[in-house]
């Protein structure tokens, strides 16, 4: 399979805080990867070096080189609204836009220039069924995003990403505030989705990363330790520091 | 053992007695008639340490009612005739002020009849061409300096005078601007090349122009010699006579040393 | 125990309702000496009447409404498009670090005696608009000008901590779905921080409204009802301060119901203010 | 997809116009006054008392005018602000007595001053008798300040993590105890923010205090004398055209004093925060 991101020799440092220490990474087209670690481990800094959504803060220094499809998304001429609509992200915590469900799953492609309210009528209803969220808020469309359920808005964010119709999906820690059937119910869309998307996954959890993913990456202090195949990971772990994190012997 | 008792009954005695003897004289209102009550004071304290004289502005209508009321033992009121409310209080003229008319420095014009005052202070009469001034600044235009007519307040002392005086019924133009105070009304005339104003003689700097009317100039010689006629009495207010320091106030007021310090800051002294 | 804390209680709940004693002791005492002029002369006849002169029995206080409305529609004129950008800058522009130098510096601003304003109208500002524009330099143009610079601390203030108030997981959700930050910026944060921001203006409304002293010095105080932006006029608080010094009987009593009409309007705005403040937490 | 972002580079330099607009208006009127007052401020002007109405020496009296007459009003007015506060966030639900109280209280906010200077005078120098004096002043002042500091106590007592009630609660802690112990100490950067903006507000007034504590020129000697603060000097001074020099360098004493007071806010609020955050 094709590569469809490459990291090559990427660093991070948030003032003078040395955050991501030369990663090297390779992500397959239609994949899963998830990423696991202890916490402040970079993850999720890693994670939104992939948007350049790290790029808000403005002490942050970033050096190496990231490649989308061959092209170097730190380049100059890069726009970032292009960059963020081919690389669609889900955070931790569910953040529905003070909108209703329908306003939210169409901000990106309204920004995008759709105005058809047949076309957009027809994106709702995919990307909601999607991201199984469809027979629960169909009648109700018009409802605030932020009077859903947890899980139920989380899943409503995945929606809202897929509505931009993106090659890549970023999830940082999606089922962190989740009961174990809306986690479940995520997953069971994330595997739906990689049939057609590229999914980056970060997660504290590390049977969802033995669950779902194809590939993981382990990471430590900011420093990637170990890559691999899933199930090379979960049996037979090359380092010890692995094998320590995923047996639980620290963390 | 003794020196110490007695040092510290000396001192007590000393301490209770500048308490018992510290008496206050609160004298309020007329704020064209407040500096020099100022200055007033502080003469009578630096021979009387044992008072203090608390020296308020707040305007005619503050003097007579705190007067009236008892706030103060002491009202200042500047207005030709005295108003209902005054009724029943002890008056005293205590000074008498001119009121004169005031122009920007470079204004050519000298010298006004009382028509001219009326017609300008009125609004009929708008611009100084008419008067013998100059061309306006913006004469390249071709246009008259438009005048800009300065005035007090409704109910201000010396407005009313300056009517009583001078407009003697004709109605101030609408488009008058309207100052609080005295130096508000030079502070206005002096930053304004098309200004015309009144003020009280005492407070007029070289900044501003006096000007005479029918040819009457406000110099103290005018002004003493009665030639210069737009006076108004400045009255002091009490609740029947006075006894006391504040009593004393008032006589040192109305003394020879109390009148020169009058007299030496501008106003005209009454004896 | 259980006493003490009920005494507690009782206690604060009196603490609680001292500012509503104020407040009614305040329209108490303004209403009784103020009252009776409106009734003799009549509400429709005060507050429509256009001619001010009182010692001649005529109390209309028409042209000073007139007058405050045009100041403060000026100041908000003069002061929202310059607030709000830099609201808008500093929060979602500029980096942290001048955020944090100019926002106490704009604060600074707001504790700078009105009187310090008015007096920099009257030495600053009348001879840039006696050349420019013509006229005396006393109008409303000035005051609008001084009364604008005046409310732009307490609104730019107010909006940059209502901006910054807006979560920022909603950045981060809109940015990541693609859009500018401007688009973010009109379709996220501005909608979100609205009600913060409208009650920061009418917070500098009420400052306008309310101002005085400023306002003495640089409108000109003339009673007349303003032809254009040039015309001297008087506001309802410049009434008040300008006369009192001398007002007697009626005279006083007519200031006196000049501050009702100003107290009623502050509590109107105050309303108006409040729905909006409700409706944006309901929604 | 380049429209959008052209647009947003337009819009970024509007923006950037109005802030260098504000900014400079900001400065230069900072700079005006410290640029016209500063050449005579010295030591003599702070320590020595005015003479000939203020056309020359110092600005003592004004400077101690300003100090008393704003601790009175701040010294009542925190204790009745704070107290509100507590009382609307922590004894009672919302309903409608916390509707009426708070709707109060902005009403309050927004009255002008000129309103609390005419009730000021009329309830306290003449109807109380208390005559021109700090006492009147400073009361008039408590209630100008009364809104803001319940307003942003308020605040500050709102943000408080309900956690932390609780477990001050279950450790078997009184509400008052609680209070007192927990939520206060957590909520007092908020509640010095709201005590400076009312000093500042003390400081900046000028229609209410010649209504109420008058403007005679000594040092005050009891809460019955009358007194001048800066503000008031600085606009006899500039108003009356006594003495421009000695105007502006009021001004200047005032802008660094409000400078001084926000700084050490600012100092305060770090330090409390580090304490107990």
């Amino acid at each position: 399979m094709e590569d469809k991101i490459v990291v090559k020799g990427l660093n991070l440092c948030f003032d003078t805080h040395h955050v991501l220490k030369s990663i090297d990474l390779n992500i397959r087209a239609n994949e899963i990867l998830s990423i696991i670690g202890p916490a402040n481990s970079g993850k999720t800094s890693f994670l939104r070096t992939l948007n350049r959504l790290n790029d808000i803060i403005s002490t942050v220094k970033i050096t190496g080189e990231i490649l989308l499809d061959g092209i170097d998304i730190y380049k100059k001429d890069i726009l970032l609204p292009w960059l963020r609509r081919k690389v669609g992200m889900v955070f931790a915590l569910p953040v529905p836009l003070p909108r209703s469900i329908f306003e939210n799953i169409v901000y990106g492609p309204r920004l995008n220039g759709v105005t058809s309210k047949a076309k957009l009528e027809e994106l709702v209803e995919k990307t909601l069924k999607a991201a199984f969220l469809w027979d629960e808020v169909k009648d109700r469309l018009h409802l605030s995003g932020t009077k859903l359920s947890g899980g139920q808005q989380q899943r409503l964010c995945i929606a809202r990403a897929l509505a931009l119709e993106p090659e890549v999906i970023l999830l940082d820690e999606p089922c962190s505030g989740l009961d174990p059937l809306s986690t479940s119910r995520i997953e069971e869309a994330l595997y739906e989705l990689k049939k057609q998307y590229t999914i980056v996954l970060v997660t504290n959890n590390t049977k969802q990363a033995a669950r779902v993913g194809d590939n993981v990456a382990f990471f430590l202090m900011g420093e990637m330790i170990e890559y691999g195949s899933t199930e090379q990971i979960f049996t037979v772990p090359h380092d010890k520091r692995t094998e320590d994190y995923i047996t639980g012997r620290f963390g | 053992m003794y020196r110490l008792i007695s040092v510290m009954l000396i001192l007590m005695v000393g301490m209770g007695c500048a308490r018992n003897n510290v008496e206050t004289i609160n004298i309020a209102g007329s704020t064209a008639f407040q500096p020099f009550a100022e200055k007033l004071a502080e003469e009578f304290m630096a021979v009387h340490p044992d008072v203090r004289v608390n020296v308020q502005g707040g305007g005619s209508a503050v003097g007579i009612q705190s007067a009236q009321s008892g706030v103060v033992q002491i009202g200042m009121a500047d207005i030709v005739t005295l108003p209902k409310e005054a009724e029943g209080l002890n008056s005293i003229v205590a000074a008498k002020d001119a009121i004169v008319i005031i122009v920007h420095p470079t204004n050519k014009v000298d010298n006004l009849s009382l028509q001219q005052i009326q017609d300008i202070f009125s609004g009929r009469l708008n611009n100084w061409a008419e008067l013998g001034g100059e061309k306006g600044e913006k004469g390249e235009k071709g246009e008259n300096k438009s005048i800009t007519v300065v005035s007090r307040e409704e109910g201000s002392g010396t407005r009313d005078s300056f009517h009583d005086m001078l407009l003697k019924g004709v109605q101030l133009s609408p488009h008058a601007l309207i100052q609080n105070s005295t130096g508000a009304v030079r502070l206005m005339v002096q930053s304004d090349p098309s200004a015309i104003g009144y003020i009280t003689h005492g407070v007029v700097t070289p900044d501003v122009k006096a000007i005479a009317i029918d040819g009457i100039a406000p110099s103290p010689e005018n002004i003493h010699a009665g030639k210069y006629n737009v006076v108004r009495p400045i009255f002091l207010l009490t609740k029947g006579e006075l006894k006391g320091k504040a009593g004393e106030f008032i006589d040192f007021i109305l003394s020879p040393q109390g009148q020169k310090i009058i007299a030496d800051n501008g106003l005209l002294p009454v004896k | 125990m259980k006493y003490r804390e009920n005494l507690i209680q009782i206690g604060l709940l009196l603490t609680a309702l001292s500012t509503i004693a104020i407040l009614f002791l305040i329209a108490l005492f303004i209403l009784h000496e103020g009252l009776p002029i409106i009734l003799k002369v009549g509400i429709k006849g005060f507050i429509c009447g256009s001619h001010w002169s009182p010692q001649q029995g005529h109390f209309g206080i028409f042209p000073m409404i007139i007058g405050t409305v045009w100041i403060t529609i000026g100041a908000l004129l003069v002061s929202l498009p310059l607030s709000l950008s830099c609201a808008i800058y500093l929060s979602e522009f500029s980096t942290t670090k001048v955020r944090a130098v100019l926002k106490p510096v704009i604060e600074l601003l707001a504790g700078i005696p009105s009187v310090v304003y008015g007096f920099i109208g009257m030495v600053v500002l009348f001879p840039m608009v006696r050349n420019y524009f013509g006229g005396t330099g006393p109008c409303i143009l000035s005051a609008a000008i001084i009364l604008g610079i005046m409310i732009l601390p307490t609104i730019t203030s107010i909006a940059i901590d209502s901006l910054q108030a807006v979560p920022y997981s909603f950045r981060e959700g809109s940015l990541s779905l693609g859009a500018t930050r401007w688009q973010t910026i009109r379709m996220v944060i501005l909608p979100a921080a609205k009600s913060g921001i409208l009650s920061g203006i009418i917070l500098g409304v009420g400052r306008a409204v309310g101002e005085t002293m400023a306002v003495i010095m640089i409108a000109g105080n003339s009673v007349i009802i303003p032809g254009s932006f040039l015309d001297p006029v008087r506001t309802l608080t410049a009434n008040i301060a300008l006369e009192m010094n001398y007002a007697t009987g009626d005279h006083r009593q007519a200031l006196f119901a000049t501050g009702i009409v100003l107290f009623i309007a502050i509590i109107i705005l105050n309303i108006i203010a409040n729905t909006i403040a409700r409706r944006g937490v309901e929604k | 997809m380049l429209k959008p972002i052209f647009y947003e580079q337009v819009m970024k330099r509007i923006l950037f116009i109005g802030t260098a607009i504000t900014v400079f208006i900001l400065f230069f009127i900072i700079l005006y006054i410290l640029k016209n007052g500063l050449p005579v401020v010295d030591l003599e002007f702070l320590l020595s008392s005015p003479k000939d109405f203020g056309r020359a020496g110092g600005i003592f009296p004004c400077i101690v005018g300003t100090i008393v007459l704003t601790l009175v009003a701040i010294i009542i007015a925190t204790p009745l602000g704070v107290g509100t506060a507590i009382y609307l966030r922590e004894y009672t639900r919302e309903g409608r007595l916390t509707s009426i109280i708070r709707f109060g209280t902005e009403c309050l906010a927004g009255i002008p001053s000129i309103i609390f200077g005419l009730f000021g005078f009329v309830l306290f120098v003449v109807y109380l008798g208390f005559g021109w004096s700090i006492l009147s002043g400073g009361l008039t002042m408590t209630f100008m300040i009364l809104p803001t500091i319940i307003r942003t106590s308020e605040e500050a007592i709102k943000s408080v993590p309900a956690s932390y009630r609780e477990v001050s609660l279950s450790l078997g802690a009184t509400k008052w105890q609680t209070i007192i112990k927990v939520v206060l100490p957590s909520a007092l950067p908020g509640i010095v923010t709201g005590i400076i903006l009312g000093v500042a507000r003390s400081i900046e007034e000028t229609a209410v205090v010649i209504f109420t504590a008058g403007s005679v020129l000594r040092i005050p000697t009891s809460l019955f004398d009358s007194c001048r603060t800066m503000s008031v000097h600085f606009y006899i001074l500039a108003r009356e055209g006594i003495s421009m020099e000695n105007a502006y360098g009021t001004a200047a004493i005032l802008i660094i004093t409000i400078l001084l007071i926000n700084m050490f806010a600012y100092w305060l609020m770090h330090r409390l925060m580090a304490k107990y955050s």
